[in-house]
């Protein structure tokens, strides 16, 4: 790589790393004078298949190992896991359906919501629910972790099932709870470098900036759980 | 102005800018023919009277204005023949002719029979089922004039309804028209550009000039003592107006020469030919004098005299072939 | 013999090639699509009860659509054609808005409107009355987002048409609701069966509005389209068959309705 | 007088009625999420250089949509209208199947086909040219999506137009170009003009194709939709704002535009 | 069957299943009347030749097949005024008029001064501006005869060209359309209700019948020894026809009484009052006898006879006044 001049590197990221991502840009365009670094927020899923068609980007970071896995003949490095997120029960602040902890999410009439079992937070959520042997069912499956936070702080839903950054970058906005079990059901967030990357060098310093201690400040600092 | 008259049949005043400014009135069972050139306003003045185009004034009919206050169209009880038929491409000619009376409230069962009939009265009865666009021009003539007709209007407003009628239809459907009109209490405006129809079918002729009365009158009054040229053409005469004093004569009263005519004809004119045609036995000679005269000559004459566009001619009428009156004050 | 099939000459090339470079670049694509396809596992996806469940919601939110443009978009199209009354102008554009938003934003209009917190949501929900995750929040976004292309088209055929036979039809003495009913609608019907076409088929593929407003629940709000976004986060496969699932039924209905309706015109 | 605004008469309840219904439906939630939009952030999001960005691409997207649908969309609609070909009826339900689809599946469809590993994009690319995750590539979907529903629009108002007049211009000797140019084309223009502006409508408001096809690059392929729809997984009320500018801006060119298409016929 | 024919002129055979099946020859420079009773096929010939309407059979014009190899519509070199004017709606009156010379190379300039010309011809200069929705139906008339002509076509057809134009211009377009059809080669095939055009501006006469010609001939023949009703009603004559033999004699050779005539009078019949309609100074009056006749009565005679619709009388005519032929084998 070159460090002069207008040097560009774009990263894939899953749309749940939107804060902490941008945050660590800016910190590495700080690092790196004449580097911009662009950011493609997107669901995983969608992200990977476009880094195995060829899409440009130099760096991929995606939500859960399954998905990273789909992407795996593109990648130039082995994927390494830079954070990891847990579930929680959230409610809107003014919690309108009163409730007091997990539990309550089986009375009549609460209304509550979670991810659709393809995408990696559903697939988290049903496991929660089977081993907590919850019978009441949702009333929508929502396509990603952010629509569920959307009905829960739009007041659309009376609960909701989030990652615990969410729930933490939602402050006012939501009531949390914690669901029994959910350390059993982390979450792995993996990253690579791509093989179509023209800065491989740029992009490895990128992941290692991620995983460097300063990088797992921020994701600290955001809710996530650390490797 | 009749703004305050109310008569059992028609009265009324319309004012359509720039295109119409006429009074009319008929009594009830009168058929009026109204005759003018084209561009004259005869079309405006029954879409006016009809409500279709806004117009200023006032009209009542069989008692009952339709101005003050406005009566919706729907509400007239109007008939209308339009020019272009306008019938619904959509419906067969028997749902044509039906309609009328389906809106007015008539059951389906009733209107249909009475819609075949009148199809059967003007002789297409066997076309009923056909749309608009798989008839001939006279045969859709016939249903837009059955349409017009069925729902039996306080008004009937009909636009050249004969034009394009073969002549033993055309002569059919003025009998059944004469027999309609003679059996209800409606007025009847027909738009004509036929002499026929305006001599035999009428009981009064409104003549319109340049959107303005130029003349009313019987038949047979305005027929002998046309004001406009267009009156004058319909029914074969030269006119020549001096204010209100009118001159006619007859196209076979005129002598057509070379040379200056001597002697006692006191009317002469000197002009170029403008066209010739063949008129009955003789030949229409059209000519452009101080105004446009026509002069009917025998053919030998014309082949003698080597009467072509552009030559120049004479032509004069004896005093006494011409008769003079003067405008009745309108 | 003067018996020719194109009296009026062959088409000119200046028309050919063009028309047949957009033709190549819409039909290309499902060509392709079509042939990627796994169609081995075709009939195994179709009968999984989320398939079943997600197209009988669909066919019911896009029939329910059709039959909500014919019996509200028509009358407002009417107005928009024919009626001078003020502020139509506006009305005209408004009406145009959800043409032009992003159908996740459309969604996000509705929770405003008819959420539980909504303005007249929550008038509702005093009433006894919850939409959202109903099957009626289905039906409601795809109203909400197909409704416009059936307004604009029917009031271009309107419009095209003309007063011409509504005025024929008042000297005959209909009034304006027969005059609709016999005369302008029946002219219009091209421009009505067109919208009701472009209508149907915006509502088939509509997930944006739905998704946001009344979520995705197997049986009750999960539509086809929902359905395969889904799918395309886990197994693009499987959405790629769920999606010629959609496609090969929504054909044979336009297949049978789209040469019927045009060809008789 | 009979001067009188309403010769036809007031229009009726039932119609009157139904219609405002629609038109509330339509506006409601457009007049909701109006009032909830945070108006004071409005100028800053408008002057951040990724708004710029997105609202240059997507005009520009939405500009070339209109102008293929114009240059190719017309003649197809023309030949669809009025050319008697083998396979016309395949071709015109093939055309009405971008309709159908969810738009993210247009997108996969538009993969098959014009991505690296695509049917035509292998060969391009071989040829040096690469599609994927450019702004032709939003282009080219914008247009994929919205061309049908220009086809469908001018297809219909050719054919209720009729044959008529172009059978006038044979007689007059006018071959088949200078027809469709001078006499079929300005017939159908109140059409036309309806299917630009639906096409185009469609075009602001797309992104699940684009999204599949071209990514979400900012500056190169990240629309106002797109845009939109990232910001509402972020921040719902910078989402709003957005949302607002885009439809302030499709507004203030639809009411320029609109009154004057519809009202010269 | 003139199949192999080829004259300078026109020489067409065309079957249209269920409409037509004609055949038709006109020499260089001719003007065809083509008349018969509406739905004939008369409309139908004219598009048939035109290439409009999918029709069997052979046509050259020029001594040039249309046919075989088959010609386009827009290689005919043909005038066609449509029944309904058919005038393009969105163009000006001008553009109209202009659009066949600019589509066969003429350059802008020319055409709009060649269109204007003739506009100015037909006495529409001033209107040379309106959209067609802006002209009266007359105006809109002259419009669509000035686009059809200005291209000076090989064949020329006009379908009711006349129909809806005053009396003044209808002869002004009869002398105009004379002096252009005589300065060129071209055939012109007029369809006319009227009797003045057939007998006045036509060299030949077609007459159609349910879609077959039931006599063709010189003006002057067809009239004096019609062998269809329809053109005995168009020139006013009664025609009975027995087997190939025709009878005919004059309406106001009809003696009408309510008894049985007695006498030389070879021809009687009885029959019911169908109608009675004005006809110049005389009443006309239509029964149904085994065929329809028409007779012509003073009006005094009328109200003596109380001649009315239904009213059963007895028709005569003396033998001297009867015409009687054989029809021409065709
Ligand atoms: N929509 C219009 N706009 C402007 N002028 C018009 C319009 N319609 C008609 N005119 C003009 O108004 C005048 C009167 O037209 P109108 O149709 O009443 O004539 P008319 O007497 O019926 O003639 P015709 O015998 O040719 O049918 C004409 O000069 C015509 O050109
Ligand atoms: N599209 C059609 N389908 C079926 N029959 C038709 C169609 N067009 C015309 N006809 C019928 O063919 C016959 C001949 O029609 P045509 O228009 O040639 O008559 P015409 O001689 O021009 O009559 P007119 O004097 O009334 O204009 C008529 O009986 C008519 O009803
Ligand atoms: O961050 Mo995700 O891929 O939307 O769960
Ligand atoms: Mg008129
Ligand atoms: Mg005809």
């Amino acid at each position: 790589g070159n460090d002069s001049g207008d040097t560009t590197i774009t990263v894939l990221a899953a749309s749940s790393l939107t804060e902490t991502f941008t945050q660590l840009a800016d910190q590495f365009e700080k690092d790196h004078p004449g580097v911009t670094v662009k950011l493609s927020f997107d669901s995983s899923a969608t992200l990977a298949q476009q880094a195995v068609d060829g899409a440009p980007g130099d760096v991929l970071a995606t939500a859960d190992t399954g998905t990273m896995d789909t992407a795996r003949d593109a990648l130039a490095s082995d994927p390494k896991v830079f954070a990891t997120n847990t579930m929680v029960l959230v409610t809107p602040a003014d919690n309108p359906a009163g409730i007091t902890g997990f539990q309550d999410i089986e009375q009549g009439g609460v209304t509550y919501v979670v991810c659709v079992p393809t995408a990696p937070c559903g697939k988290v959520a049903a496991a929660l629910l089977d081993d907590n042997g919850v019978q009441a069912k949702p009333a929508s499956q929502e396509v990603d972790v952010k629509s569920v936070l959307a009905k829960v702080t739009s007041d659309e839903a009376d609960a909701g099932f989030v990652y615990t950054t969410d729930a933490q970058a939602a402050r006012d906005a939501v009531e949390t709870f914690e669901i029994p079990q959910s350390a059993d059901e982390p979450t792995s967030y993996p990253i690579a470098t791509l093989d179509q990357s023209k800065e491989s060098d740029l992009a490895q310093q990128f992941v290692d900036l991620v995983t460097s201690a300063d990088g797992q400040a921020v994701f600290t600092a955001a809710g996530f759980g650390t490797p | 102005m009749a703004d305050d008259t109310m008569t059992a049949g028609l009265s009324a005043t319309v004012r359509v800018d720039g295109r119409l400014d006429a009074t009319i009135t008929a009594d009830a069972g009168d058929v009026v023919a109204v005759i003018g050139p084209n561009g004259a306003g005869k079309t405006t003045l029954l879409r006016a009277l009809a409500g279709l185009v806004p117009a200023a004034g006032q009209v009542s009919v069989g008692g009952r204005s339709w101005t003050s206050p406005p009566v919706l169209v729907r509400d007239r009880n109007l008939g209308f023949v339009f020019q272009d038929q306008s019938l619904f491409p959509h419906l067969s000619a028997l749902d044509n002719v039906a309609f009328g009376l389906r809106s007015r409230g008539t059951s389906r069962a009733e209107a249909d029979a009475t819609a075949r009939a009148w199809l059967e009265r003007f002789g297409v009865g066997d076309l009923a089922a056909r749309r608009p666009r798989e008839l001939s021009g006279g045969q859709a003539q016939r249903v837009a004039i059955a349409r017009a007709l069925a729902p039996a209007p306080d008004l009937l407003l009909l636009d050249e309804p004969f034009a394009g009628l073969d002549v033993g239809v055309a002569t059919a459907l003025r009998i059944e028209l004469a027999r309609h009109l003679a059996s209800y209490d409606g007025v009847a405006l027909l738009v004509t550009h036929d002499a026929i129809d305006a001599l035999t079918l009428a009981d009064r002729v409104l003549v319109l000039d340049e959107g303005v009365v130029a003349q009313t009158g019987a038949p047979r009054d305005v027929a002998a003592r046309p004001v406009t040229d267009h009156v004058a053409r319909l029914v074969g005469l030269n006119v020549i107006r001096e204010g209100e004093t009118f001159r006619s004569f007859s196209p076979s009263a005129v002598t057509v020469s070379l040379g200056q005519p001597e002697g006692s004809a006191r009317h002469r004119w000197h002009g170029a030919v403008l066209g010739l045609a063949p008129h009955g036995d003789a030949v229409r000679v059209l000519v452009a004098a101080d105004r446009e005269l026509i002069a009917d000559v025998t053919p030998a004459a014309a082949a003698e005299l080597g009467l072509a566009p552009g030559r120049e001619v004479w032509l004069s009428v004896k005093q006494t072939a011409v008769e003079t009156w003067s405008r009745d004050p309108a | 013999m003067t018996r020719s099939a194109r009296p009026l000459g062959r088409p000119p090339l200046v028309l050919v090639v063009p028309g047949t470079v957009a033709a190549a670049l819409l039909v290309l694509p499902l060509i392709t699509l079509v042939l990627d396809t796994p169609w081995g596992s075709f009939w195994d996806e179709v009968r999984t009860q989320a398939v079943r469940d997600a197209l009988r919601i669909t066919a019911l939110a896009s029939a329910v659509t059709v039959v909500a443009c014919l019996v509200l978009g028509t009358p407002l199209a009417w107005l928009l054609a024919r009626v001078d009354f003020p502020g139509r102008s506006v009305l005209r554009a408004a009406v145009a808005v959800p043409l032009v938003l992003p159908p996740v934003v459309a969604g996000v209009a509705l929770v405003t409107a008819l959420g539980r917190h909504g303005v007249v949501g929550a008038l509702l929900r005093d009433a006894g009355l919850t939409i959202p995750y109903t099957t009626t929040a289905v039906v409601i976004a795809h109203t909400f987002v197909s409704m416009p292309f059936y307004v604009l088209s029917v009031e271009g055929a309107l419009r095209a048409g003309g007063e011409q036979y509504d005025v024929v039809a008042a000297t005959l003495g209909a009034d304006r609701w027969t005059t609709f009913r016999r005369v302008t609608l029946p002219l219009a019907m091209p421009g009505v069966m067109a919208g009701a076409m472009l209508a149907w088929a915006r509502s088939l593929g509509e997930f944006g509005a739905t998704i946001t407003f009344a979520g995705n629940y197997p049986g009750t709000t999960q539509t086809m389209p929902s359905l395969i976004y889904g799918a395309l986060q886990a197994d693009p496969q499987v959405a790629r068959t769920l999606s010629m699932v959609l496609l090969v039924v929504s054909l044979a209905i336009l297949a049978a309705l789209r040469n019927r309706w045009l060809t008789t015109p």
